[in-house]
């Protein structure tokens, strides 16, 4: 299951959807918008997304993920617009019969998210800045 | 044809825009496409060799052919999660 | 933050206890009880404690972790009792500001759960037998 | 003095009670302990070379010195998680 939003991420509800007799290990994980980077401050984060490719990249990990570590349950979800501080953007629940393929899964997941998942945040820092981020690129001018 | 190349991120602040259209004369590489953005669309030049291009919503390899009626996307470093 | 407890454990006040402005990630891990074991079948587990010595072993987990990977809050709750088919026995929630830290964090304290804290789970197998689990030891006669 | 050793799970189970008092006359070590526990408890002694014993709720070695008064207890190999 995988889900872009612009609402409020529920992580019971999440949980609740991969909780399952057939499993003995759920791992959830909630990125959330952080107020200190570095010492600087952020006010708030906006993200956007390439939506129709960013779904498909997440049903990927997840179909991906799910036969790799034969996941009982795997729920990946993605929030667009503004995500104020300490409030998720990302949400990934996936459950198994041992612990250990939860652990992994939800590690693989976030880390690939983070790679190759159509969608980029906008810091609005507290000194004013504003600006996208973009991993690795040299600094703007 | 008509390419259409949607750009997102800081892509889209340095054109101004959410979409470039490209004219070519004949069907073209992905390599091609990014040539002649660089050319095309001069803003964009600097940020270029460090973004992914998708052709109808899957990363594309600089060899894969655009053909028309394809939706290209220029795909700058990802920063989601 | 460390709890036994005869109830069940609740992942929403989990999440809520960790997730903070100073965290950019939060994983949590519930152990639940899973029906077929090897296709073996568990009707029910009962846990049972040394409950005074549980409580000291989880609360020097929880230091430990807390300091080892700087976590921004960590939590540790372990049902004790039965615990029925789907439900969670225990509880880790830990939230850092990297989710590398929480990720490895919340496997260090399970892996160390399971061999350290005095806890010991009673299986009710759907074909009538009922055994204490003890990994490791040569099966009863 | 006495020297109370708390039982679980199997081994409560094998000696049929949770508490075992042993009479001893002077201080001992764990080690001393688990052999005694052996002899005065059969029924633990298949039990006893995988169990881990503890002291005032910490784990202690067979050098460990027994004083009166301490809490000692017999911990299986555990299955809590």
């Amino acid at each position: 299951m995988i889900r872009l939003t612009d609402a409020p991420l529920d992580s019971q509800t999440g949980i609740a959807q991969v909780q399952s007799t057939q499993a003995g290990a759920v791992v959830l994980f909630l990125g959330t918008t952080r107020e200190f980077t570095r010492g600087r401050q952020t006010l708030t984060l906006i993200y956007d997304g390439y939506r129709e490719m960013a779904e498909r990249e997440l049903q990927r990990l997840e179909t991906t993920a799910s036969e790799r570590w034969s996941l009982t349950a795997c729920l990946i979800e993605h929030r667009l617009g503004e995500v104020p501080l300490g409030e998720a953007s990302v949400l990934v629940a996936v459950s198994s019969p041992h612990r250990k393929d939860a652990f992994e899964a939800a590690q693989w997941i976030m880390d690939t998210l983070k790679q190759d998942v159509p969608i980029w945040k906008q810091e609005h820092w507290a000194d004013g800045q504003v600006e996208w981020v973009h991993p690795g690129l040299p600094p703007a001018e | 044809m008509i390419v259409h190349v949607r750009l997102f991120a800081a892509a889209r602040e340095l054109a101004g825009r959410e979409v470039v259209e490209i004219l070519v004369e004949e069907a073209l590489t992905v390599g091609d496409l990014r040539a002649l953005l660089a050319t095309q669309v001069p803003a964009l030049a600097p940020l270029l060799p460090h973004v992914r291009l998708a052709v109808n919503s899957s990363y594309a390899s600089d060899a894969t052919q655009v053909a028309a009626g394809d939706e290209v996307a220029c795909i700058p470093p990802v920063s989601g999660g």
